[in-house]
Formats: C-alpha cells, structure tokens, sequence
C-alpha cells in the first residue's frame, strides 16, 4: 500500500500516522506539503491531526481552501481513500468531503484522554479488521470535536451506515458517560456515501503499540493495507 | 476603507460557548441573564475605494473562508 | 559593510527627536541604582543615550545578569563526564548514548501569569521551548510546576484555569507532549503564583549549536515574527515621554502565537540540517538587547545592528522600543557569509519573516544604527565584566526544634483522616490539570501521568528512554531550606530510579523572595548549600536552571520554592516500571529505613 | 432586553487569529485586504427592564468576565 500523507503549517501527529502507516507496511508514506497541487499517485491519502494555520478563525477552514486539498478532492471523487484523523476530520467536513461540523467541545475545554469506541460497521476498507460492535479504546485529543449535523443529515447518515464509530462505555453502551466532547449521538467518525473517505476524532495511530497506548488501533491500518494492497 | 464582518451561529445551531459563558454569568451572581450567544467579529482594511465592489468582495470572502455558511450566518458593514 | 565602522566608532551618537534629559528619576524607574547608573557613566565616558539606558537596565536586571545569586550558583556542582554543556548556555546538554544527547531547562514565568494567566503561562511554554530548539534539538516533552494560593481565594479559580489552559493552549498547538509536572496550593501564593516551565529535547552530539558568535563580518539574522511593542521594559514614563501618542504606545502585555512558534520550529531545524549557522540564539527577556549582546560577547566580537532593518508590526515603533521589545517567537542568527538566500528560502517556505539586520565586526562594541544615524554606542566587555555582583548579606534560618511524635494525637477515625488527606488539593488527582494537555502525541509515551513517579518518554523509536520528573516541597523548605533543598533533589533523584532509569542531571528554577530582606537571602543561601550537597553526594550535576526573585506582595513572600527538574536514562524502555498495580495477588513490599 | 457586547484586542496587542485571516486571504486572491483584527461578539438576553441598570450590570460582567482587560477593549449596546 502507498500512503500520502499530508502536511500544512501546523499540522503535528504527521509523524505519529507515517510511523504507524510505516510499522504496519514496512514503508515510510510520502509526506506532501500543503502547496502542492500535484503529488505522486497513492493508495490512499491520509489528512493527519494538528492545528493547521493555527486551527484560527475556524478548525480546518484555512487548511481547506489550500492547493493540496483541491487535488485531494478531486481524487476522492475518483475514489482514491481518504483518512482524515482529528484536525484532518475538521479539514474534511470544511472541504465538504464530509457532512456535519466539528464544534468546540460541550465543555470547552482541550481534552487528552483514552477513549472507548463502538465499531458501527465492518463494512468498510478502515474497518474490515474489526467486528460490528466491537469495543476498541483508542486515545482522543482535542478541543472541537464535538460532532454536528442537522436531523436531516444524520437520518441519512444512520440510514445508510455512515457512522463509522462511536463513543461509548468500556462495555460499549453508548450513552453519555463514554462522550468526551458532547458530540451528537455519540458519533466519534463517520464515511462518506461510498465509505472511501472516512473522518474520525480519536487517533487510531497513537494505538498501536502495546507499550504505548494499547495497539487497538492497529487493526485499522491492517485492514486498509489488506484491502489497498 | 474599514470593514466589519459579523459571523454568528445560524438558529437551532447550539452554542456551546454561548451556554457555557449564560451559565457562568448565572454562577457570578447575574441571575438576570438568559440565552447568550457567542459569534465572531473581524476587521478588515481594504485597500479600495468603490463600496459596491468592497461589499462584493467582502461577500465572496465570507462565502469562501470567513463562514461556514452551513452553520454560520454572516453580515458585513462598511465604514469610513 | 565594516568599512565604514572605524569611523562609526569615533562619532558621538544622535539624539532622537523628544529624546528626554536623563534625569535619576528616569534611571530609576530603569531599576538602576544611583551606584549602578555611576558605574553606566564610567563606562560610557558620557551620558548615555536612552536607548543606551535601556540596554543597561535590561542587562543589568536581576534577571538577566543573576547579579544577586550569582556568587551562590558557583556552589552547584555542574560537571560529570556526561555533561557535554552545563550552565551558561540556552540550556544544559547531556550525553545520553549513542550520539544521541538530551538538552533540557526550566524557566519562570511568574509575574507575568499573574498578570495575564493564559498568555504569561502560554509564553513561558513558549519561551522555554525556545531555548531548547534553539540548541539542535527538536523538543520530545514539557513539564510544568505550578504553585497557587489557597483554593477558597477569590482569585486562584480564574488563575488556575488560566493557567492551565495557556500551557496546554502552547504545548498542544506546538506539538509536544506535557508529560508531568506538579501543582500544589498555599495561601502564600496568594499574590505571586509561580508557573515554571521545562522542556527536554534530543539532539545528535555533533549537530548541537551555541550562542557564540564568530566571524568578523557575519551577517546577523533576524527571523520569525515581527516586532511589536510587547512587555516593553518596566519604564513606562520613559517610553511614554519618548512618543507622542502615549495610549497607543502603552507597553502592552506579550501574546503568543504557537502557530507560528511551530513554524519557526520546524524552519530552524531545517536550517540546522544545512551547514549555515554559526550562532543562534533565541530572543527572550530583554529580546533583541540581550540575545545581540550576548552573541556578541561570548564570541569577543562587535556587532552593528541597523534597527530600521528590523521588521516591524507597528508604526512609529523608534529604536529603544525595538531592543527592548519583548515580542515572542524570535531568533538571531549568525550565518556563513553568502549563506543568506539559502537561509531565506528555508522561512519564506514556511512564511516567517527573514531579514539581515546587521553584521559582525571586530570592535567589541555594539553599534546601534537608525536610517543611517548612530544611535547607540556601548563597550561590549565592561558592560559584562564591570556588571554589579552583589553578596547580599543572608541570615540562615535555624533548624526548627524537633517535633516529639508522641504529641500529635492519634486520628480517632482512620477513615475519614484517609479520605481528608485524599482530598486536599495538594493530594488529589490532578487529572482534571493533565488530560487538558495532549500527554500522548509523538507516540512515545510509555508512562504517562499519574502512572509512575517519572514520566517516561521513548527516545525516536528506539528502545531507549528518558525519565523525567519536577519537584520541590516548599514547605520543608521553609521549614529549613538546607534539609528542604536536599529533599527536593533526593525526591527527584528516586522519582527518576523508581521507574527504573539511571538519574543523570537535573535542572532547576529557584523562586524566592525579595533578596535584599537577609532572611530571604538566607533561605536562597541554604537551598543552595543543601542542593549542591545532595547534587554532589548523588553524582546528579546541575546543567541549567533560572533564577525568579522578587515573588513578594506587600512585603509578604512565597514560600522558598527551589524546583528541580531531572532526567534519567533508561536503556530499555521495556524494562521501566510504573506504579500502577496491574493484577491482583501481587505481594506489597516496603523498602528503606 | 437584548444586549450586544463586543471584545477586541487593545492597540498594540499582538492578534495571531487576526494576522493569519489576513495571509489566508492574501493566499486566497484578495490582495486588497490589509490589517486583519478578530474580536468577539456576544449577545445576551437579560431579564431586566431599566436601561440604566442594565448598562452597569453589563459593564460589571464585562470587568468579571467577558472580557480581560489587561488586553482587551469592551463596548455595550442595548437593542430593543
Ligand atoms: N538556578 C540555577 N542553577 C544553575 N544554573 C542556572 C541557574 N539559574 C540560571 N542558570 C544558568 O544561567 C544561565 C542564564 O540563565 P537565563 O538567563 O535564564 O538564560 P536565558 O536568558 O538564555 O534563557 C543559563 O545557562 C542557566 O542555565
């Protein structure tokens, strides 16, 4: 599997996704700056976590409107998967990649904390390696990443098995005690209508070594590398 | 010339911030007050001097960057 | 170029338009005594400038020339064979193994926080960080010691919150993981809260960089931010008088940007992968003033600085407000000759300012100037060597009487005193502080915390780690600063083996009182002596630290608080222990006397 | 009663949100913007009739909490 990923002034889990991506497929990915319009052709785009432009005015806005990420739309529409982890979730929805916003968190502040998710769906290239309704605990870590959509929006989300996870209770219920930011029926990532680009708060990449976070995460870019390769 | 671009948070949208500041006024001893909302205000110097290309342009910037206008409404002021 | 600095010498500097008559009321709203300001006079051979007034203020302030605790820090042991850099640079380096060495510094940044928690506590992240980069290394943890009044102050719930979110405000945007720390609470900060900083970071030994200057028609280089009139120098009637339109000119307090600190980050890393430099140095208190100056004075250079060249954020802005400006996110850096637009590419890609403000020269003399007129004309060497060093007189607190332990009653209920002690502020979780900081990113946390008595933090994804920890017990230290200073630097030291690294060198920021009062300069005097003693009894050197005086409100001190910060290396990594009890059945063992 | 606050930084106080909205919109095609400042808008309903009373009671939330005034201006007004 060929992995991009993307880098804007301010980006910072860069690292941590190329690491991941790198222990899981042997490969360093190619690292593409947020100016170029043009990059290799890859298997897979990865929109990484941070504070692009300083997340100013609004989380992602800036980093949406960028030369890259016209190019990463106009593979998306062809196909081409997309991750987009926590600041690249945020760039994402502002591109329009995906539905819904990302709004401050309910209690306001930055929250840096292990997380319990739901796997809503193993239907799915980043999701193939887990079980519908299975509980994974991955770390989350930022500020606005309580979810939003209109009723209209998340009816057809729900209807169509676009939740991709979420938060939920160590034993996987899903109410309010497992949410860290208040974010809408619990809803920590979603897909987009053909499920080749997929959004998600938490930082599957900071879980996938056993020292070090718990490796639940792993399984995510195992299944993307199963069904890239 | 000045400009002044109002974004706030389009109705039925909830406002974390907003209830988080009501319910710290509540707590400091305003009882009085209500529903806040919280929205951004920005100033901008524009290097032009004709206003109904300032206005279009100004509309363009909010579309574009400034809002979201999934979320967000907008409104824009000229001065001076 | 130089050509024209032999002349450059000889001419008397110009006045600035409103320029004020020095008066010794303005020299002492610049902190300077009348026996200091004879000393300016004796070493300028003439009145200075305001400008030039600045400059010595700035450098002869407590905080940058440690006037007073000076001849106290020569008692810290700094040498081991491991040290490769102790006191005297940005910060202190250490050999860690294969080639690989740990640079590390705590900094204060207490009155500030006081006066605007989120920004002070923001910039002093900032600043700390700062100093750690600016040496080679790119930074892989922070940590932060906090100390605030009494809980039920009307006071300490804004200051906390603050507080607390300017550090993860900094820390988060720029990347780096805050991975321990400590917070505690008595009504003695009630007035002067203390927020200190530290920051560890890795660099190959053989690409680590200093702030000496060399090269006698070096460019000077001017990066990062632009310059605004941020925490302009304490003197505020002299900068007033000195402009026309007094309320915009108000000396103002000093935001952050960590966005662009990220930037300067990654540029300055990347310049220092090329082979351009020859000296950088951060601009932090007393900005452009101490960073040239100190550049220029390890180096025995000169240094001509054409202001106007300086990039600027306001209009109006005149030379004194530019040496003493104290806006963030800066760097001075001495290049090879004709490196320049090599460099330049590097922070325009990622859109800092670049400018060429000056350049070396062989005179020992730092030369100011301003679209073409020399405004500023100072002796580099007896600005440093005829700089006041004082031994102020000190009185050492005696050992308090001992406390017979038969006359503390026993608690009658071992529950409710368990679950009293549990939820005191000093005892309680402080998660609500920690999970607001990103603790994991960069992937290498192994123990996070509340998990061990150190954090611990992988080293670029090999096996090796380093421990870190901060700590201090002001009130032993009040108690008897001699035993409190050897306690805060035991504690440290078994913080670091308890989970199982080798302790190698601590850090340390000591915050006292006003040091004129003898008691306080006696309970600075004994820290010192107990630190040292348990520094060398241990084989632990001090490599870099910070001196905060002054933490007083209404004559009333802080509580004598020497903090240390320490770190350890640990071979492999998967043989560290946290203190978590992991299963069930496993037997309790109590060790030491 | 209806209440609108706005909060902006001082002169001279650095604006980080402000001065990265100017370069973004430079990037973006409006060479004409110059000087960006960003500031907040908050709006409040207050349960409270006597315009003078409220005015105080706003300045005084304003001091406490609404804005820092080590760093920022406030302004008050009443609609409605
Ligand atoms: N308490 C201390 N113990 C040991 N070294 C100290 C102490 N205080 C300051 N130093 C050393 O003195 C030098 C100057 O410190 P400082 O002015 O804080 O540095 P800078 O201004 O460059 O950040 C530094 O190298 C620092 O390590």
């Amino acid at each position: 599997m060929k992995a991009a990923v993307l880098v804007f002034p301010g980006s910072n889990r860069e690292g941590d996704v190329a690491q991941a991506i790198e222990l899981v497929t042997g490969r360093k990915p190619q690292m593409v700056w947020h100016g170029d319009g043009d990059f290799e052709k890859t298997d897979l785009i990865v929109v990484p976590g941070g504070f692009s432009y300083g997340d100013y005015l609004r989380c992602g806005a800036m980093a949406a409107l960028s030369p890259v990420m016209a190019e990463v739309k106009k593979r998306a529409a062809q196909g081409v998967p997309v991750l987009a982890i926590c600041n690249g979730f945020q760039i994402v929805t502002e591109a329009g990649l995906l539905p819904g916003t990302l709004m401050r968190n309910a209690h306001l502040k930055f929250v840096c904390s292990d997380v319990h998710l739901k796997v809503e769906t193993s239907q799915s290239l980043f999701t193939n390696r887990y079980q519908a309704g299975q509980v994974i605990r991955v770390p989350v870590a930022h500020a606005e990443g309580n979810y939003f959509a209109d009723q209209d929006t998340l009816k057809r989300l729900e209807d169509r098995g676009q939740i991709a996870f979420r938060y939920c209770a160590p034993d996987g219920t899903v109410d309010g005690t497992g949410n860290p930011n208040g974010s809408i029926r619990n809803i920590a990532g979603v897909f987009n209508e053909t499920k080749t680009v997929m959004g998600l708060m938490p930082h599957p990449e900071n879980a996938v070594e056993p020292m070090f976070g718990g490796s639940d995460g792993k399984a995510l870019f195992e299944g993307l590398v199963e069904a890239l390769t | 010339m000045k400009a002044r671009v109002h974004v706030t948070l389009k109705n039925g949208v909830l406002d974390p911030q907003g209830k988080a500041i009501g319910h710290s006024l509540n707590r400091l001893g305003f009882p009085e007050v209500g529903d806040v909302r919280q929205g951004k205000f920005i100033e901008l110097e524009l290097d032009e001097t004709d206003k109904a290309k300032a206005k279009a342009r100004l509309d363009e910037m909010c579309r574009k960057l400034l809002a979201n206008t999934v979320i967000e409404n907008y409104s824009i002021e000229l001065v001076g | 170029m130089s050509g024209n600095g032999v002349s450059v010498e000889k001419n008397p500097p110009v006045k600035l338009p409103n320029e004020p008559v020095i008066t010794p009321q303005i020299v002492a709203e610049h902190g300077l005594s009348p026996e200091e300001y004879q000393r300016v006079l004796a070493i300028m051979g003439r009145t200075p400038t305001m400008v030039e007034l600045g400059i010595f203020s700035a450098m002869w302030s407590e905080h940058c020339s440690y006037k007073s605790s000076k001849v106290w820090l020569k008692k810290l042991p700094t040498k081991a064979p491991w040290v490769i850099q102790g006191p005297g640079e940005n910060a202190g380096v250490i050999d860690i193994g294969d080639g690989q060495a740990a640079i590390f510094k705590m900094e204060s940044h207490n009155h500030p926080s006081y006066i605007e928690p989120y920004q002070g506590a923001a910039t002093g992240v900032g600043g700390i960080l700062r100093d750690v980069f600016t040496m080679g290394a790119r930074p892989i943890a922070n940590l932060n010691a906090l100390r605030f009044g009494d809980p039920a102050h009307p006071k300490t719930r804004h200051l906390v919150s603050g507080v607390v979110a300017g550090i993860g405000g900094y820390g988060n945007c720029m990347g780096i993981p805050t991975v321990g720390g400590e917070t505690n609470f008595h009504a003695a900060y009630n007035g002067n809260i203390l927020v200190n900083a530290m920051t560890v970071g890795i660099a190959p030994t053989d690409r680590i960089f200093y702030a000496a200057a060399a090269g006698v028609g070096n460019p000077l280089v001017y990066v990062g931010s632009k310059t605004g009139r941020d925490g302009i120098h304490g003197a505020t009637m002299a900068s007033t008088e000195f402009s026309e339109d007094s309320e915009e000119k108000r000396p103002t307090v000093q935001v952050g940007d960590p966005f662009v600190e990220k930037l300067l980050l990654e540029a300055c890393l990347e310049l220092m992968a090329t082979d351009v430099i020859v000296a950088i140095q951060d601009m932090g208190a007393a900005g452009l003033t101490s960073s040239s100056f100190e550049m220029a004075a390890k180096g025995g250079l000169g240094v001509i600085v054409e202001l106007d060249k300086v990039p600027m954020r306001e209009t109006g802005m005149n030379p004194y407000e530019l040496m003493l400006s104290e806006s963030q996110e800066r760097m001075l850096i001495v290049l090879k000759p004709g490196t320049e637009e090599q460099a330049r590419k590097i922070f325009e890609k990622w859109e800092l300012d670049f400018a060429v403000i000056g350049h070396l020269t062989d005179t020992e003399r730092m030369v100011l100037s301003w679209h073409g007129d020399i405004v500023g004309n100072i002796p580099i060497p007896p600005l440093v060597t005829e700089a006041p060093v004082y031994e102020r007189p000190w009185t050492l607190t005696p050992l308090p009487a001992v406390l017979d332990a038969a006359s503390v009653p026993v608690p009658k209920d071992w529950r409710a005193s368990l679950l009293a002690l549990m939820s005191c502020p000093d005892l309680a979780s402080k998660s609500w502080i920690w999970h607001q900081y990103d603790h994991l990113i960069m992937g290498n946390t192994a123990i996070r915390p509340q998990d061990g008595d150190a954090a611990l933090v992988r080293v670029n994804g090999g096996h090796k780690g380093l421990a870190m920890t901060s700590d201090c017990t002001p009130r032993y230290v009040q108690a008897h600063p001699e035993t409190g200073g050897r306690q805060a630097v035991a504690e440290a030291w078994r913080n670091i083996t308890a989970v199982g690294a080798r302790p190698l060198a601590v850090t340390d920021n000591m915050n006292f009182g006003n040091p004129q009062k003898p008691e306080i300069m006696g309970q600075f005097a004994g820290a010192i002596m107990g630190m040292a003693e348990a520094c060398k009894v241990l084989d632990f050197p001090v490599v870099s630290g910070n001196v905060s005086l002054y933490n007083e409100t209404e004559g009333r001190p802080i509580l004598p608080t020497p903090t240390i910060g320490a770190v350890g290396v640990i071979e492999d990594i998967a043989k560290a222990v946290g203190s978590r009890l992991t299963q069930a059945g496993l037997g309790i063992v109590l060790i030491g006397e």
